[in-house]
């Protein structure tokens, strides 16, 4: 049974334009046909955030829409997003404080992290614990991420760029 | 996990998804949010032949104030419910109960109309529409036509929706000033489907309780309103006597059902203990 | 809170000359890939040819497989073959795992796919191979296996009955390993001390959940009869011995490569049916073959762990001395033995470790490890550790309450004084050096315990329960052989590093032990920079391929950076020698009067700088006509190192927590927790205090949400991500980790391993903060994970 | 998984009985039965499309009678496997009782769902065998003509091992 469809989207600042099944979602269709391995498989129901993508301006599982359905879309992912503005402040604080280990869930912990320093930006560790819990991680211990993402809010707060990490 | 193949199709219009429903039928799921419906797809726990993409169809879109009711549309997000002024004046209930429904990701895709048309028995608005009393707006191929919630939600999963009509949008009186409201809700994570929850509402005249809504979520096949209770304390002022009498009532009515980590005793417990508390907090 | 680690309380000499990373919390600057999403997972590669593998798996317990119907599923587009195990067996040989040193330990012979029988729900029976992974499992959909259910074991209580049928008829019973210890006077000493307690203890059957599924792509080149495993595995020498074995292939022509793998926690240090399965596929077809468990397959065939029941005593002295533990240890691992390590294991350290921080001198055990028709369960982080830690530490707090003794008082008085060592301790384990006491007085200071209790006590009079628990732990680190080579496994407990000095003054380290998120890139790049005497840009870490790196065991038993590191620093400190002799050669001066500083070689008296050491690789590997005749320029060697002093090194800790519990809805909420670890020396402290906190989490994981839920026919009723309760970030509490460092003589770096010490306390402390809050309804709960429903039933509030 | 209960319905014993043994009448009163066929006296083939919330899954199944005493009581065996979704099997007792309103069933159930459905359906299990006990005894009570008298409620209880 073939529906495909002919899809066009804004993907990472460019016009893309591709034919795909109706069944394909979005993180499918951007690893295997795109080859953007930055967004993650993890559960495929929805529950562990790994997919976080971004799309109109939002965060979403990327395994829970269809890449039929961001037809006409803005969809944005880790690597168009990476070492600019917010993810590139979150991805410093990451690394100082050592907010990851295996790295399976960071692409989509940054996302998020970045939605909420957007949105919420005088969270304090609470709702950064809150927010975030839709995005597992099995390795550390949470605390680290918390940490890293209240460095950025708070160098944000004062008007401050988080200063890479450099060697010592 | 991968889906089983099926076409997809956008609706322009209500009507354009109206028509492609009866076309369709039986074979056909319309996907909103699609934060249920997915999932279960990529489970293959549902395998229909056609897709139809409700999301372009601007009827079902926004809040808004049409005379002394507040009309949601039921392709209004969690996160639009979130962080709407209207919602958080008007019907601020649902302002403290959507932070509770899953997790931001999916509250930027979920829609009102979605979880009142499933009617998960967990799930939040259900119970919240029924505390609010909220007039569900249905469009079927003869029209228009209202359904109190309470007369909405009549089994597991079961709505008086037929295949062939879409839920538009819903009607929900707006909150006046003798109004309170307590919302409830025990989960073992954040976020996730309630152990137990209650989206309770008064109003009160001259200290005393005219209309009391006290919908429970999570303890049985369908959101649930412990009337007994409710019929109780009607009339009454609320003290710490009342309360204990009211949460007796409540537990005796609410015919409970076990979930995978809490038996029908426990459920019969929380659900006292959270009538306990939100009565409390709606003491003047 | 929210600054790196500071460094306060590391005060270890220097191992190396110019020390600057070893101790210090140097970020892993190679995280940065994964930081930008360019990390390389198995399922993000692709190959031509490449095939995708599902498993149709057994839906029930225990089932006789009838006659497999694949016709309709073979027309399906894009499917590329059907296999069932009959076919697989006929290239890969049944494997039984067991231990010589586990005597009397018994298991069954098990396929790569079921044959005539499946014995758990979950287990492989059909694979379908196909262009895509949907296509396969359209595919899927239309494989009809007729089976006919055979009565289940299902719970370990009943599974040695005469009344409950024998799993595997030609093993006589359901037991697969016994064991008893029986140490002093127990019987005598229970009858005459002045207090006793007792309590039964029990553990849920939980699982890893790596949100990285186990996955592999096996790839057989017909060609030069080559077999490429890339596999998402902590063990690539041991599953390259294990292809070879079941596969009848030479060591030479297999090859396994671990890249990055989205977590491990032991769940990928184990030969499953479905990779010897995938590997079979590839060898039948000719092609890569990729398989990625989907998250319903991983929770019905990853590994699960800890299903216990033990019955626990413990006598004192009205003094408050410990007299006495004696445990009775019920476990249920499924119907197999888990290939190779066994699934033994974890029982057997139970019997080892219960009682382990004190100096009681009498102390009985008796195990029991049964079969039944669940997922097998093998070594998870941890392994025995959370159990025996939970049943030990739960014993010494009912004995204090009985006592009125002051939960930190009586174990500072019981734990085995820091001057002791070495000691043996009660159940024969060999204690090198450990440091309770100093560590009990660390978290004291750090949780401000006085205080602590004063706020508990204002707190219970207006209504609010909150309570403190404590939990001292060892944990058994670098293995020796003994763990497993004296039994026979083909598993290494020794590591080798080979590292390069480069022409351009780059040291290229390659080292069998991978990583896995934990770090170990980032610390033996520093080991390296700091043992040759370079900046630590300048070090590369090259791990995880069978082709490449020195033989060695893996990532496993918090023995990553003690036997790895340690082979780091050896194969440094002699490439750093040869490279002097050369400067010497090259200066035409004593090789003595030189040392290697930040890339350059500098006079040992003065400092002043002499060459470079892209200068000395351009001399010694371009312009060897310059040196003398008879020198040999050796810029790359390899050094191996195997713990042998001790059959493992320990490490000890305390861990503290702090909970509220609602005493109406048996809500637990997590406030604070303190953990203070021993490791030895630290090499990274941001490191290892994040190891430490994911650890911990994951030992509150199982003492409060994780557990496999069964039905009385063997089915999961929560094999999903939504009804099996992974810890996030909201419940966790802030983990603030201390150090105290007391470094192992049995090397020279003296890193003694943190990996699992966080997993064996956590649920420990959590469990006993619990029933420190229900001390006023004088009541309590041992049974994990502690539940609502659990707390209000011990409060009487439902039956 | 448990499930028992009892239903009044207002038809008489020899009409319940015949009613529980005719296809065509358990065709229109199984919820979403798509097919069923009388293969003997004793063993019942049936297709039933089992819709619950978002889940849909085609199960093909058996159904085994025996201990038959007519208009009194008969025991069933019933498996019925639903592909990649799972399966469900169970035996269930069914007794008949005369009363002045008409006749009493009471029926006794054991049940379990396996593969994805009872991996991922655990939550709504319970729930969701009720409703289908609950809509089959509605739809049967009126293919009889008569009506369901609402009666004490149905016991549900969750055996975990």
């Amino acid at each position: 049974m073939n529906h495909k469809k002919q899809i066009n989207m804004m993907l990472n600042g460019k016009q893309i334009s591709a034919e795909i099944e109706p069944r394909r979602h979005l993180v499918d269709f951007l690893r295997e046909d795109l080859g953007l391995k930055g967004p993650h498989l993890g559960c495929e129901q929805g529950a562990c955030g790994a997919c976080t993508v971004r799309v109109n301006g939002q965060i979403v599982r990327g395994c829970l829409y269809l890449a039929v359905q961001a037809d006409g879309a803005t969809v944005e992912t880790v690597e168009g997003l990476t070492e600019q503005g917010v993810l590139s402040d979150l991805q410093e604080a990451f690394l100082r404080h050592n907010a990851l280990q295996c790295g399976f869930c960071t692409s989509g912990m940054l996302l998020a992290a970045a939605e909420l320093i957007e949105h919420q930006p005088k969270s304090n560790r609470e709702q950064v614990r809150e927010w975030i819990s839709g995005n597992y991680c099995r390795c550390t211990g949470y605390h680290s991420i918390v940490d890293a993402i209240m460095e950025v809010l708070e160098a944000r707060a004062d008007g401050r760029q988080v200063k890479p990490v450099t060697t010592s | 996990m991968k889906a089983a193949a099926f076409d997809y199709v956008k609706a322009k219009n209500l009507v354009e998804a109206l028509a492609l429903l009866s076309e369709h039928g039986e074979d056909a799921r319309l996907i909103a949010g699609g934060q249920t419906l997915l999932a279960t797809l990529n489970l293959r726990l549902s395998e229909p032949s056609i897709l139809i993409d409700i999301t372009a169809v601007s009827e079902l879109k926004g809040i808004s104030v049409r005379g002394n009711m507040l009309r949601i549309g039921a392709l209004v997000t969690h996160t639009e419910i979130e962080s709407s002024d209207l919602i958080a004046q008007h019907a601020p209930l649902l302002k403290e109960a959507a932070p509770h429904i899953a997790h931001r990701a999916i509250r930027n895709l979920g829609t009102w109309g979605g979880s009142l048309a499933y009617g998960d028995p967990a799930a939040e608005w259900p119970a919240c529409s029924l505390a609010l009393d909220a007039i569900m707006i249905i469009q079927g191929p003869n029209g228009v036509r209202k359904v109190n919630a309470k007369d909405f939600f009549i089994d597991l999963y079961t709505t008086t929706l037929q295949a062939d009509e879409i839920l538009v949008a819903s009607e929900i009186p707006l909150a006046s000033s003798n109004q309170e409201h307590s919302f409830q809700e025990l989960a073992r994570r954040h976020g996730d489907y309630a152990a137990v929850g209650l989206a309770a509402l008064i109003r009160t005249d001259k200290g005393k309780v005219q209309t009391c809504r006290l919908a429970f979520f999570s303890v049985a096949a369908i959101p649930t309103m412990a009337s007994k209770a409710q019929a109780f304390i009607e009339g009454k002022s609320i003290d710490a006597a009342l309360i204990q009498q009211a949460v007796n009532l409540a537990r005796e009515e609410i015919e409970t059902l076990a979930d995978i980590t809490n038996s029908q005793e426990t459920k019969t417990h929380l659900l006292g203990v959270l009538l306990e508390r939100a009565l409390t907090k709606m003491m003047p | 809170m929210n600054k790196p680690t500071d460094l306060q309380g590391l005060v270890l000499d220097p191992i190396a000359g110019d020390q600057r990373y070893i101790g210090h919390s140097e970020p892993r600057h190679s995280a940065r890939r994964l930081l930008q999403g360019q990390g390389t997972y198995i399922d993000d590669l692709q190959f031509p040819r490449m095939g995708h593998v599902v498993y149709w798996r057994s839906p029930v317990a225990h089932m006789k497989i009838g006659q497999i119907h694949t016709d309709r599923a073979r027309k399906m587009p894009g499917v590329i073959a059907i296999v069932d195990g009959v076919q697989m067996a006929t290239i890969c040989k049944p494997w039984v795992a067991t231990l010589g040193h586990l005597a009397g330990m018994k298991s069954a012979p098990e396929y790569a796919l079921a044959v005539g029988r499946a014995c758990w729900q979950g287990e492989p029976v059909v694979a379908v191979v196909a262009e895509t992974r949907a296509k396969a499992e359209d595919a899927l959909a239309h494989v009809e296996v007729e089976w006919e259910e055979l009565p289940a074991v299902v719970s370990m209580e009943s599974a040695l009955d005469q009344s409950t049928p024998v799993i595997h008829p030609e093993l006589g019973d359901n037991l697969c390993f016994t064991r008893s210890l029986d140490v002093g006077k127990v019987d005598d000493v229970f009858k005459s001390a002045d207090v006793t307690a007792e309590a039964t203890f029990g553990f849920g059957r939980h699982t890893g959940v790596t949100l990285e599924t186990r996955c592999q792509i096996a790839d057989f080149n017909p060609g030069e009869k080559r077999l490429t495993v890339y596999h998402s595995q902590q063990a690539p020498h041991m599953m390259q011995d294990l292809y070879c074995r079941q596969f009848g292939l030479a060591e030479s022509d297999v090859h396994v490569i671990c890249k990055d793998v989205g977590g491990s926690f032991g769940i990928k240090v184990h030969a499953y049916p479905d990779d010897f399965a995938t590997v079979g596929l590839a060898l039948l077809l000719g092609r890569p073959i990729k398989f990625v468990a989907d998250r319903l397959e991983s929770f019905v065939s990853d590994i699960h762990a800890r299903e216990h029941r033990i019955k626990g005593r413990i006598a004192a002295n009205k003094e408050g001395d410990i007299l006495a533990f004696e445990i009775d240890d019920l476990t249920a691992i499924g119907p197999y033995s888990m290939f190779p390590r066994t699934s033994a294991i974890e029982g057997n350290q139970v019997v080892n470790l219960v009682g382990g921080p004190y100096k009681h001198q009498n102390y009985r055990a008796n195990l029991k490890v049964v079969f039944q028709n669940k997922t097998p369960t093998c070594q998870y982080r941890g392994v025995g550790h959370p159990i025996a830690c939970a049943v030990t530490e739960g014993l010494v707090d009912l004995v204090a309450q009985k006592l009125k003794m002051d939960p930190i008082e009586i174990r500072k008085r019981n734990v085995i004084p820091d001057n002791a060592y070495p000691y043996t301790g009660i159940s024969g384990i060999k204690l090198e050096v450990l440091s309770h006491e100093q560590c009990l007085r660390k978290i004291e200071k750090m949780m401000n315990y006085p205080a602590l209790r004063k706020e508990q006590e204002e707190l219970r009079k207006k209504g609010i329960y909150r309570g403190i628990g404590i939990a001292t732990l060892i944990e058994l680190t670098n293995p020796s052989a003994a763990f497993y080579g004296v039994g026979g496994a083909r598993i290494a407990s020794q590591d080798g590093a080979t590292v390069r000095l480069d022409p351009t003054g780059i040291i290229s380290v390659m080292i069998g032990v991978g990583e896995q998120g934990q770090g170990t890139e980032g610390i033996f790049a520093q080991i390296a920079a700091d043992a040759v005497g370079v900046p630590i840009q300048n070090v590369r870490i090259i791990t995880g391929d069978t082709d490449v790196t020195p033989y060695g065991g893996g990532t496993w038993a918090s023995r990553g950076a003690g036997v790895g590191g340690e082979a780091v620093l050896r194969s440094c400190e002699a490439l750093r020698d040869n490279i002097l002799k050369l400067a010497g050669a090259i200066l035409k001066r004593d090789a003595d009067s030189v040392v290697v500083r930040r890339g350059n070689i500098v006079d040992k008296a003065n400092g002043e700088q002499l060459l470079t050491l892209s200068e000395l690789g351009r001399i010694g590997y371009f312009r060897p006509d310059t040196l003398p005749a008879d020198f040999s320029v050796d810029l790359m060697v390899t050094r191996h190192y195997a713990q042998k002093d001790y059959p493992f090194i320990f490490t000890n800790g305390v861990q503290a927590s702090y909970v509220e519990v609602d005493v109406d809805t048996g809500y637990v909420k997590l406030l604070k927790h303190w953990a203070v670890e021993d490791c030895g020396r630290v090499l990274n402290p941001m490191l290892v205090d994040e190891q430490v906190r994911g650890a911990i989490v994951q030992g509150i994981g199982g003492a409060l949400f994780e557990e496999c839920l069964y039905d009385e026919s063997g089915l999961m009723r929560n094999g999903n991500m939504a009804d099996y309760l992974v810890p996030m970030a909201y419940e966790m509490p802030d983990i603030e980790v201390a150090h105290v460092e007391t470094p192992t003589k049995s090397s020279k770096l003296g890193a003694k391993g943190a990996g699992e010490a966080g997993t064996a306390g956590a649920p420990g402390a959590v469990v006993n903060a619990i029933n420190d809050a229900l001390a006023p309804f004088s009541t309590h709960v041992f049974d994990q994970p502690i539940t609502s429903e659990k707390i209000l039933r011990a409060l009487g509030k439902v039956k | 998984m448990e499930l028992s209960g009892e239903q009044l319905i207002a038809a008489s014993v020899n009409k319940v009985w015949l009613g529980l043994n005719d296809v065509s009448t358990l065709h229109a009163s199984i919820p979403g039965c798509e097919e069923i066929e009388r293969i003997s006296d004793e063993e019942v083939r049936a297709k039933v499309m089992f819709k619950i919330g978002p889940v849909r899954a085609r199960f093909t199944g058996k159904l085994f009678l025996s201990d038959i005493v007519p208009e009194v009581s008969c025991s069933m065996a019933f498996e019925g496997t639903g592909g990649a979704a799972g399966f469900a099997k169970g035996k269930a007792k069914v007794e008949l009782y005369g009363t002045e309103d008409g006749t009493l069933v009471r029926y006794s159930t054991e049940a379990s769902i396996g593969g994805k459905l009872g991996q991922i359906g655990g939550r709504l299990i319970n729930a969701s065998a009720k409703k289908i006990a609950d809509d089959f005894f509605q739809a049967f009570a009126k293919q009889l003509g008569g009506e369901l008298i609402v009666l004490s409620d149905t016991k549900l209880e969750d055996k975990k091992e």
